[in-house]
């Protein structure tokens, strides 16, 4: 054991009243304030206060239990995410310096510029609704991982536009082109709608199911692990090392995102105010304003359902949606002659990559059936 | 196909990734766009100078961030707290940690808001660097803070006071209100009042003075969150322009934002101006010099004169803040010890060379108007406390206690009536901004009201104390409390106390 | 309020140490009517209307590669717009200095 | 405790002692505890009690609206004399 010498005895021991475990929480919990906020939205009729459990269904006995299996706070997320910067341009220039973009055949080139480049759009579409998700999540724990995946998700849509602009210097259009596909091609409609539809889906909580919990483990597999062997295949390194990279941020999102369901799934909270007794508001009677100059956010009727149901509700939702609209794709891959059968490959990733993870954090899944035709 | 310039680059890797919503209502979308009245056009026509995408903000605020976190762990290593020249100092540092640490977790989750709702490719990657920016200054400060608390008191349960303490909910309404608007009008408060208006007088006065008394991470702190708000400076400034040219319908709407959030953001900072000339011992500069030289030269003569061609004047209130540019320290510094006893930072009795350089710095105004009121505390510390819990500013939510810079003698509070209740507020700027918006101003959590309606309990000086998790003798006078003789006592041991010549 | 001249400039970290004496060397060299204000921990350096920084001259000064990201590094704050900033050069103007 | 600003017969005010805002002091208003069916005179004592101010001085009560200011007349109620929650109050030494 170390000693101390009596003079550097401090005031306290620890920092703050309630205990933490290490850097990542001392910088992270508590940071959001949850009573007393002064006014409420001016354009919004729902009159609920800046951060309120209102904005999702699901109920949690402690928004501050949460915690991030990676316990990434700025510091070490953009020290980590560095390294990936770098990883991605340096294979960018050494792909560029050893002529593996310009090499690259005719076949694989029009494949890339249909399939892959319209993705910087999917990856900032989902993006910018995680913006939401950052603005109405309660607990600076959840919003945080939010944060840092919005920013991956930006990083990416930036990665793969430097990517098509290397192409686009050898091999003719890639940008324009890229859009009129996710605007235009029948093959892509329904991703972009998916994508759409994420933009107007209001529950933070439910936004984290579309993206996180079914889309992107169906696409992100596809698109940067199973396609990625194709473009081994094709020695095509300036888009196999950046998917690469890419794929240690999907397991991130994915792991950060199911061990927040399931422990939501766990919650045993009855009220959906429950969470202030975790803070110290037991005994707390309410905002004094609550019923005289305010509308008492008490008043609104609680969740019948339980967590678990609800996310089985958004899963059910989502999944088959997600499923459809990965697998409308099949004709690109087809018209270009990739080896990959999208219904046989997408069942594999729900058997090795889906149904696998659900088990692991205890979620309910229901798997797609994809009709014969 | 030719190699693409910069400027190509950066659009291709920011503006051309949204695409306008073919299967759902733009307005489904993005449900507050019309609401505040601003009429876009052309907006792409705008560009973001830094023009730094995520790979080289990755790289730059990961060194960044080495070099600040490298400064803060030499200074706990080497007991830099206890090397500043005199720990009042700390006092100071409690009043800028829990007004500014949760307000700067505000801004992160207000940019995101902004980003989200506002349809213009232009400028949302700015706006989202700026919201993990915010990230990165709410954890760097936490972190400095973390490390503080242990040897001072005020910190520990900033958790509570945040949400619950009369004095914090002055930052706390600013950034509620931004948060409560509509998104332009959000962008238009933080990012430029509060960014390019205010942050440098916050920052680097007070890094300055940090440097001058010995306390090198605090100063670090400030340089190193300022050097991200240049960014955010820059996407106020061309965020405003780009509204002003848009179309001339906008000019009124952002001129009343502009009158409004001038004020707003000039008395949250009001504070700043006693963390310059008050807790410091030495001082590099006073608040009166630091007014002079971020707002009226780099404000008013610098920005305002280029935005004369769109038809925008000067703030509403930019006059009555010049004035007051004599009295504001002092008034503030008079308010803060009226409820030092209430409060989680203490108030200090004045020493001679405080008075020197007071009447020094303010020849026309400390000796004849506010001198008298510290010298009652030389005998007593609370001889200049207020019995009770303060009445607050309706609008900014500091005491009423300003004196009118024309007639300093005299209280320059207001009243306006509304919906049948009279309502207060601290100067004719925040009247003003009651009066365009009382539904949304009577709205205020108002510490008094809520102390004595019960809300913490039947007792509310226990339940203060009950629901901020402060203790009596973390508030009252520096000299005579706990903290300063154990600062004391740690120098003594490191030898620091010895003059050698 | 008397109509001043408008300055436009940059508060740098003089813990930026050599970088930023180059930097402000380059800024003195390029520019007419440079001020620099010394506030210990940062200097303002200032200039009437504009103020251009050249990589090249900050490298003839620095005797070093000079990147221009490394401003972000250094500047604290600065204030005037920022109308160029690449490889090359960074310019901080006003439209209408006088 | 419940709210006391939900019972029918509760209000608080805000006086301030007017002398104290004229000197050094600049001291501003603060919050009292008040009930409709009180005598102005008790108010008064109330007020003073807040301000810890001498009893044994004579003072009277003035009412502070946006638009007007009136002396309050001790013999009536709160209620009758108009008084509402939130009004501020000064404490005037004759």
């Amino acid at each position: 054991m170390t000693t101390k010498p009596e003079f550097k005895k401090t005031i306290r021991d620890q920092a703050w009243d309630y205990k933490t475990k290490n850097e990542y929480e001392d910088v992270t919990v508590r940071q959001q304030p949850y009573v007393h906020m002064h006014y409420r939205h001016i354009f919004d009729e729902r009159d609920y206060d800046i951060y309120d459990p209102r904005y999702t269904r699901l109920k949690s006995s402690d928004w501050e239990a949460y915690r991030d299996p990676k316990k990434f706070w700025y510091t070490t997320y953009v020290n980590n995410r560095k390294k990936m910067a770098e990883e991605v341009e340096n294979a960018f220039n050494y792909a560029n310096e050893l002529g593996v973009i310009e090499n690259l055949s005719p076949e694989w080139i029009d494949a890339l510029r249909d399939l892959y480049t319209p993705l910087r759009h999917i990856e900032y579409g989902e993006n910018v609704q995680m913006q939401h998700v950052i603005r109405y999540a309660l607990g600076s724990a959840i919003e945080q991982c939010a944060t840092y995946q919005a920013y991956d998700k930006t990083g990416r849509a930036q990665w793969i536009s430097q990517w098509a602009m290397n192409m686009q210097e050898h091999h003719g259009d890639f940008l324009t082109h890229g859009k009129q596909v996710l605007l235009n091609e029948p093959a892509f409609q329904p991703l972009r709608r998916y994508v759409e539809e994420v933009l107007v889906t209001d529950d933070w909580a439910e936004v984290l199911v579309a993206e996180n919990l079914t889309l992107d483990l169906l696409l992100g597999n596809l698109m940067y692990r199973e396609f990625n062997k194709e473009a081994i295949k094709q020695g095509d390194t300036h888009l196999s090392i950046m998917n690469l990279v890419i794929g240690k941020q999907l397991d991130w999102h994915r792991d950060w995102a199911f061990s927040l369901f399931k422990l939501l799934a766990e919650d045993k909270a009855e009220s959906r105010w429950d969470y202030l007794k975790s803070l110290g508001y037991e005994e707390w009677e309410g905002d004094y304003r609550w019923g005289r100059i305010l509308s008492d956010p008490r008043e609104t009727p609680e969740e019948t359902l339980s967590n678990i149901e609800i996310i089985q509700e958004w899963v059910e939702k989502w999944y088959p949606k997600a499923f459809e609209a990965v697998l409308a794709l099949a004709p690109l891959f087809e018209k270009h002659g990739i080896d990959i059968n999208l219904p046989e490959t997408l069942k594999k990733i729900e058997d090795e990559a889906i149904i696998p993870i659900y088990k692991k954090y205890k979620l309910p899944f229901k798997q797609y059936e994809i009709a014969l035709s | 196909m030719a190699k693409l310039g910069v400027k190509e680059k950066y659009h291709a890797m920011t503006r051309d990734l949204m695409w306008e919503p073919k299967d759902f209502d733009m307005n489904r979308v993005y449900p507050l766009m019309e609401k505040e009245g601003i009429i876009l056009k052309n907006p792409s026509r705008w560009e973001d100078p830094f023009r730094m995408a995520y790979n080289q903000y990755v790289k730059i605020q990961s060194e960044k961030d080495g070099i600040y976190h490298a400064v803060r762990n030499a200074f706990e290593a080497n007991d830099g707290h206890a090397k500043v020249v005199d720990s009042r100092w700390y006092e100071g540092v409690k009043v800028f940690a829990t007004a500014v640490q949760p307000a700067e977790y505000s801004a992160h989750r207000l940019m995101a808001y902004v980003g989200r709702n506002i349809p213009i490719e232009a400028i949302r990657f700015a706006t989202f660097n700026q919201a993990i920016d915010e990230l990165r200054h709410a954890q760097i400060e936490i972190k400095h803070y973390a490390h503080m608390s242990k040897e001072i008191d005020g910190l520990h349960n900033f958790a509570n006071t945040t949400q619950n303490l009369w004095f914090n909910t002055v930052p706390k309404s600013f950034f509620d209100d931004a948060m409560t608007a509509g998104p332009f009008e959000a962008l238009m408060a933080i990012s430029f009042s509060f960014e390019y208006v205010f942050t440098n007088i916050l920052f680097l006065p007070f890094a300055s003075s940090a440097g001058a008394v010995g306390d090198e991470n605090f100063a670090a702190v400030g340089k190193t969150v300022q050097s991200d708000e240049s960014r955010h400076m820059a996407l106020g400034m061309s965020a405003l322009k780009m509204l002003l040219e848009e179309d001339d319908r906008n000019v009124p709407i952002i001129q009343g934002w502009l009158d409004k959030w001038y004020w707003r953001a000039y008395r949250m900072f009001s504070v700043v101006a006693t963390l310059v000339d008050y807790y410091p011992r030495i001082r590099p500069i006073s608040w009166k010099k630091a007014f002079e030289v971020y707002v009226e030269d780099q404000v008013f003569d610098g920005l305002f004169k280029d935005l004369r061609k769109y038809g925008i004047r000067l703030p509403k209130f930019a006059e009555d803040s010049i004035k007051e540019k004599e009295h504001y320290s002092h008034a503030v510094m008079r308010i803060l010890d009226h409820y030092k006893h209430a409060n989680l930072f203490r108030g200090f009795q004045l020493q001679p060379d405080d008075y020197e350089w007071l009447s020094q710095e303010y020849p026309d105004t400390f000796s004849q108007y506010y001198a008298p009121y510290f010298r009652r505390m030389d005998n007593h510390v609370l001889a200049g406390s207020s019995p009770g819990i303060p009445t607050v500013c309706s609008v900014c939510q500091v005491p009423t206690e300003f004196p009118d810079p024309n007639n300093p003698t005299k209280m320059w509070t207001q009243y306006s009536e509304y919906n049948n209740k009279t309502y207060i507020t601290c100067s004719p700027g925040c009247k003003h901004i009651f009066d365009q918006e009382p539904l949304k101003y009577m709205q205020i959590w108002w510490p008094a009201e809520a102390y004595l309606s019960g809300e913490f309990g039947a007792d509310p000086v226990a339940g203060l104390f009950k629901y901020t998790g402060l203790s009596p003798e973390e508030a009252g006078e520096h000299y005579s409390s706990r903290e300063h003789a154990h600062w004391l006592e740690y120098r003594k041991h490191l030898g620091l106390d010895k003059k050698f010549f | 309020m008397t109509v001043k001249q408008a300055y436009v400039g940059m508060d740098l970290d003089t813990s930026g140490g050599s970088v930023v004496t180059a930097i402000i060397s380059a800024i003195e060299e390029d520019n007419e009517g440079v001020i620099v204000e010394d506030f210990h921990v940062y200097k303002k350096v200032k200039a009437p209307g504009k103020m251009v920084l050249k990589r090249e001259t900050v490298e003839e000064h620095l005797g070093a590669d000079f990147d221009m990201d490394q401003v972000h590094i250094v500047m604290s704050s600065c204030f005037g717009f920022i109308t160029d900033w690449d490889e090359e050069q960074l310019i901080i103007e006003w439209e209408d200095a006088e | 405790m419940a709210n006391y600003l939900k019972h029918d017969n509760h209000l608080i005010v805000w006086p301030v002692l007017k002398e104290v805002t004229e000197n050094d002091l600049f001291q501003g208003n603060i919050g009292v505890r008040a009930r409709f069916d009180m005598t102005n005179k008790e108010l008064l004592e109330a007020c003073l009690e807040a301000w810890k101010a001498n009893h044994n001085r004579h003072y009277t009560l003035r009412l502070i609206r946006a638009d007007y200011e009136t002396e309050i007349n001790l013999e009536q109620t709160v209620k009758e004399a108009g008084i509402r929650n939130g009004d501020y109050l000064e404490i005037i030494s004759a």
